[in-house]
């Protein structure tokens, strides 16, 4: 299988707010699930790729428990700063994972938490930043399967 | 203690009651004879002693000091594969390979003993387990080496 | 009426200015609302729904959290300190949980 | 011939050369670097399956893993056969998972599970053979100036037609791989294939011989201490307390540690003395509710689920209810299928070594990328500082891949020594005591018949475990609560679908879940399936007074290649031909992993108890044959898997832990009890590649067990046949 990461990317026209395009340039099916989701905390506003580091093992072998960490570039001044960041998956039962809210007072925008990834998929943060703008990072993960499962089960 | 393994005597400084397995592995450094459950059923250990194959797992290492051993890797004597090994490649008998040190030694002992066996014998004499299942190959094997 | 335990760790004399780092956790099984028994019926959800940190009563962190956070939920932040005072932190979620914890912070 | 190079089928890899490429995708890549990616020796990658030293050696890499069913050799021709290299100077290599990441998963799937190492990969390692010779030609053209047309690959060689100049692939390597990669890249005509189909020999057979090939057991490293570990015998127990003291004066003991919260390890100088130190070591144990549980209590819980109301439906034709009710005549059995180990000759170990910096494992496994996963999980660390590298396994039958457990307490284990490698080992009770074993299942058939003894319907319910309720709970969420892979066999659609239609099926699952921790156990659930549906086809035949091969036909229409494994064994054991004097017969067939499988066995019965197989003959379509000699190899080692299981295994619990420590009460057949065992192989292509190493086990156990009615007049639907008196001579 090849690898399925894929690239966030602005995408002006569209009035979801956003699409995903895949590195070899076929587009994606973006779940619409995760599209409605997005759609609700952005608005009608761009999604810009940049600034938002999201880290997730690259590899999982029990999705119970995965350690994810989100960092946002961002001074974290009262004039400029991080007011939210947003966790997406794509492909579990539910897309949103994890919203938090923050400020300056954070005096760094890292977040850390434990959460469960179902399936191989790609899993995205936005931040919302002070000035109303959004950015985003995604990660794509691999559940291995690893055992004697059929094609086409998940 | 003294023990002499493949035409070598070693100095092992190990508990008398040590397996014979165990002192071969970790003393001596010979890895190649198997270990697969401690209680001389698979015969993953089997090596010869004074030329009679045996269940290195169960035997105290204090118990054959002095006494000769052969392990899997003194069977090829200076690099030269035996007619049992050759056999062995010729008829691609392993599988994972994990018990066929013990399946040579076993069959090594067998052809010695009766240069010609007969399926009877080779039943009688090969008593180890191998979960792949080479069994059908084996058998081809070792009537290969007796011809050979 | 569900009994939990929390964990926290908020380092205990921070300098004045610095950015400290914090760590929450609550026992709780975080039961998606998307698992069967062995008979098919679903188990209900029963998640907690949101985490408040209070720095001094001031609200310096919320979370939202959904099914797809891990059971005990762990979350890790920061903060400037800025004075002493205590932290607070609340849980709440589906069936009336609900969990305070608080820890003492002396800026040096 | 060769395509124009465009987009750098490896921008993240290359440097200058793929710049250009690269960043119109995107992708960041360094502005200066190596243009050439080298192996270790330095000599180039084409790409990355395939690496040529200057002495024509080709190195082929693999990412599935060798555990005996002869994969590397397979996917070697595979990759040779687009390749046109010298076989004799083939050798193989695996890449680490760490390398596969940091590489985008340039090598795919590791996962070696399911029969499909080659049946998955055939295509792209295929493309990659293709890939590098087209490179090699290219680069060869380049060199003489000449067109690509004009040259020709014959065993490694590149001949110029008109000039007949010659360069072997060692000659041009280095400027093939600062080529780019052709964008198609045709593959040969099956029919035109000279190395696939070919009985060429293993690759891995010599070191096996002399004792020379390092398992996992046999590892060695610099400081290495071994470690021998218990975990609680009782399943979801814990760690209560435990007396190191007793233990630390023994000689060669280094440390006494709890291992997460379940197990304590004892780490020694040598393995000999942490387990004999281990042994001693008082350990109390929290064993929960779980040591109340005894083999009756589950079974009770089965037999319960075979009249449960709620099942999930697994395949449906037609009202099977219904046909059933208004039936003239009924035809009732029920089967069982217990707990079986997998019982790799060689148990389970991991050696790892662990630093605030770097976390390395060596392990015999069956999947280099869970093992990964478990690393990153059990380290901490992020993927640049983990690292695992694959040994060929002792056996692996579905232990050794989707469970890591033993890659976790190796981990756990070295993070409590930092900087000294550790090699975990387990004893064989503990192998034995903390398996993911066969799951545990019973069955209840019920077939109808109408007054002119036609068969109207048949239920088949199934009361037992899922295994991916515990392993990948979120296949069974999506399905609703129902777990798809129970009716392996006998499914509605797919690599495991049923080969009969009747006027009214039914066949559902009563899921009955235990603490028993099931897992993937070579063939997994058409094991059962095959006992309880192909047994009972005979019990339905006997019933309507048919023949058991006429009578399967009669439902076989649609399924022909069903049909043909069947008819093959049917015409080779003679099936119409009357069987030597007490010479019994019996059949099974079924559809695995995309494979059509049938046996036929002969056997006879001494002493009412004595069980002798003469003769058995399995066929196979596996869709595409790459290597006979190893496919035959693998059929008949299924039948020492499969009716070692049939004769010898269960694994039964007493006060929640497994009873069966050794091989000295869970048996394994020996060469005295081996069947002669004829192999058809009788590939008929398609665009289906189907898998070798699982399917045949399935139909083992039901010829034999109804060969055993035919020479007993008894049917025995309950496994193993110890239980019953039945001894393998």
């Amino acid at each position: 299988m090849a690898s399925r990461r894929h690239f966030l990317i602005a995408a002006g026209g569209l009035a979801g707010g956003m699409r995903l395009v895949s590195a070899s340039g076929n587009a994606h099916a973006t779940p619409d699930e995760m599209r409605e989701a997005v759609r609700k905390v952005i608005g009608s506003s761009r999604v810009q790729s940049g600034r938002v580091k999201l880290d997730l093992p690259p590899l999982i072998d029990n999705g119970n428990s995965v350690s994810l960490s989100v960092a946002v570039e961002s001074p974290m001044t009262p004039a400029d700063h991080v007011k939210a960041i947003h966790v997406f998956t794509e492909k579990n039962p539910l897309p949103n994972v994890v919203s938090v809210y923050l400020g300056p007072r954070a005096g760094r925008a890292n977040i850390a938490t434990r959460v469960r990834i179902a399936d191989t998929q790609t899993v995205t943060a936005i931040a919302e930043m002070s000035d109303g703008s959004f950015w985003s990072g995604s990660m794509s993960v691999v559940v291995t399967l690893s055992a004697c499962l059929e094609d086409g089960l998940i | 203690m003294k023990l002499t393994i493949n035409g070598k005597t070693h100095d092992v400084d190990v508990d008398p009651n040590t397996p014979l397995l165990w002192a071969i592995r970790e003393q001596v450094g010979l890895t190649g004879t198997k270990y697969g459950c401690g209680i001389a059923q698979c015969g993953a250990c089997t090596v010869h002693i004074d030329g009679s194959p045996m269940r290195s797992c169960s035997i105290p290492a204090g118990a054959v000091a002095g006494r000769k051993i052969t392990t899997i890797e003194g069977l090829a004597a200076g690099g030269q594969l035996t007619k049992v090994q050759k056999a062995w490649i010729e008829h691609e008998v392993p599988q994972c390979g994990y018990c066929q040190s013990g399946m040579i030694m076993a069959a090594a002992a067998l052809l010695k003993a009766k240069p010609r066996p007969t399926d009877a014998d080779i039943d009688a004499a090969m008593t180890n387990i191998c979960r792949c299942g080479t069994f059908q190959e084996v058998r081809k094997a070792i009537h290969a080496a007796a011809k050979a | 009426m569900a009994t939990a335990s929390a964990v926290v760790n908020v380092p205990a004399n921070p300098r004045r200015g610095e950015i400290i780092e914090i760590k929450a956790l609550v026992r709780h099984a975080m039961e998606t609302g998307f698992r069967r028994t062995q008979l098919g019926a679903v188990i209900p959800r029963d998640i907690i729904r949101q985490f408040v940190c209070l720095y001094n009563g001031v609200e310096i962190f919320r979370a939202e959290l959904h099914p797809s956070i891990a059971a005990n939920p762990l979350l890790t932040f920061t903060t400037v300190a800025t004075e002493s005072g205590t932290i607070e932190f609340r849980w709440t979620g589906d069936k009336g949980f609900s969990v305070v914890e608080s820890a003492r912070i002396t800026v040096v | 011939m060769i395509n124009t190079p465009k987009v750098s089928r490896r921008s993240f890899i290359v440097g200058s050369a793929a710049v250009g490429g690269g960043l119109a995708l995107g992708l960041r890549l360094p502005p200066f670097g190596p243009a050439v990616v080298r192996a270790a020796d330095g000599s180039p990658e084409i790409n990355v399956w395939v690496v040529i030293r200057p002495d024509d050696t080709v190195v082929i890499r693999m990412a599935r893993s060798e555990m005996g069913q002869g994969t590397i050799t397979g996917l070697a021709q595979l990759v040779a056969e687009e390749l046109e290299c010298n076989w004799s100077k083939i050798v193989y290599e695996y890449p680490t998972p760490g390398e596969s990441v940091k590489r985008k998963r340039a090598w795919g799937d590791f996962s070696t599970g399911g029969s499909r190492g080659i049946r998955t990969s055939h295509d792209y390692v295929r493309k990659g053979g293709a890939a590098a010779r087209l490179m090699l030609v290219q680069a060869a053209a380049n060199q003489w100036n000449v067109p690509v047309s004009e040259c020709s690959t014959v065993n490694g060689v590149i001949t110029h037609g008109p000039s007949k100049r010659k360069l072997s692939y060692g000659k041009v390597a280095e400027a093939a791989a600062r080529l780019e990669a052709p964008k198609d890249v045709p593959l040969k005509d099956p029919k035109n294939w000279k190395v696939i189909g070919k009985a060429v020999p293993r690759l891995d057979t010599r070191d096996k011989v002399t004792g020379k090939q390092v398992y996992g057991f046999d590892l060695k490293l610099p400081g290495m201490l071994n470690a021998a570990i218990k975990e609680s015998p009782v399943f979801g127990g814990k760690v209560k307390s435990y007396d190191a003291a007793r233990v630390a004066s023994m000689k060669g003991v280094r440390k006494v540690v709890q291992v997460g919260d379940t197990a304590v390890a004892v780490v020694a100088d040598t393995w000999w003395q942490a387990k004999t130190a281990l042994d001693q070591l008082p350990v109390v144990w929290d064993e929960g509710p779980s040591a109340k549980v005894q083999q009756s209590n589950i079974n009770d819980m089965l037999k319960a689920g075979l009249d449960a109301d709620q099942a999930f439906v697994g395949n449906q034709e037609g009202d099977a209810k219904k046909a059933l009710a208004g039936a003239a005549k009924k035809v009732e059995a029920v089967y069982a299928y217990p707990w079986q180990n997998h019982v790799c000759m060689e148990p389970m170990n991991a050696t790892a070594r662990y630093t605030a910096d770097k976390c390395e494992v060596w392990v015999p496994t069956q999947d280099g990328e869970a093992s990964f996963a478990a690393v990153l999980a059990a380290s901490g660390l992020p993927a640049d500082k983990c690292e695992v590298y694959k040994i060929n396994l002792g056996g692996g039958f579905g232990r050794r891949g989707a469970f890591q457990d033993y890659v976790t307490q190796a981990i756990n284990i070295a993070k409590q020594m930092p900087g000294t490698p550790v090699k975990l080992l387990w004893s064989r009770e503990e192998d034995m005591v903390q398996g993911r074993y066969h799951p545990i299942m019973q069955c209840k058939l019920v077939g109808g018949f109408d007054a002119a003894n036609n068969l109207t319907g048949l239920h088949m319910r199934l009361s037992g475990q899922s295994i991916l309720k515990e392993v990948r709970p979120a296949i069974v969420e999506q399905q609703k609560g129902r777990d798809p892979l129970t009716f392996q066999g006998v499914a509605d659609s797919g690599e495991h679908s049923f080969g009969y239609n009747y006027p009214n099926l039914l066949i559902d699952h009563a899921m009955r879940q235990s603490h028993v921790p099931p897992g993937f156990w070579r063939g997994v659930n058409i094991n059962q399936n095959a006992v309880f549906i192909e047994c009972f086809m005979d019990e339905l035949a006997e019933a309507a007074g048919k023949d058991p091969v006429e009578f399967r036909r009669q439902f076989m229409a649609k399924h022909p290649r069903n049909l043909a494994v069947l008819n093959a064994v049917a015409d080779r054991i003679g099936w119409t031909r009357p069987a030597p004097a007490g010479v019994h017969r019996g059949v099974a067939q079924m559809k695995a992993f995309n494979s059509f499988v049938a046996a036929a066995c002969e056997l006879s019965v001494k002493d009412g108890n004595k069980v002798k197989i003469h003769r058995i003959v399995a066929a196979t379509d596996p869709g595409y044959a790459v290597n006979p000699a190893q496919i035959e190899r693998q059929v008949s080692g299924s039948f020492v898997y499969g009716l070692s299981a049939l004769f010898m295994q269960e694994c039964t619990v007493k006060g929640g832990r497994i009873v069966e420590e050794n091989f000295n009460t869970y048996n394994s057949m020996r060469i005295a009890q081996m069947p002669k065992v004829e192999s058809i192989i009788m590939p008929t292509g398609g665009a289906i590649w189907g898998g070798i190493g699982e399917p045949t086990i399935c139909v083992a156990a039901p010829a034999v067990l109804n060969a055993l009615f035919q020479a007993t007049g008894k049917r025995i639907r309950s496994v193993p046949l110890k239980n019953h008196g039945f001894q393998l001579v």
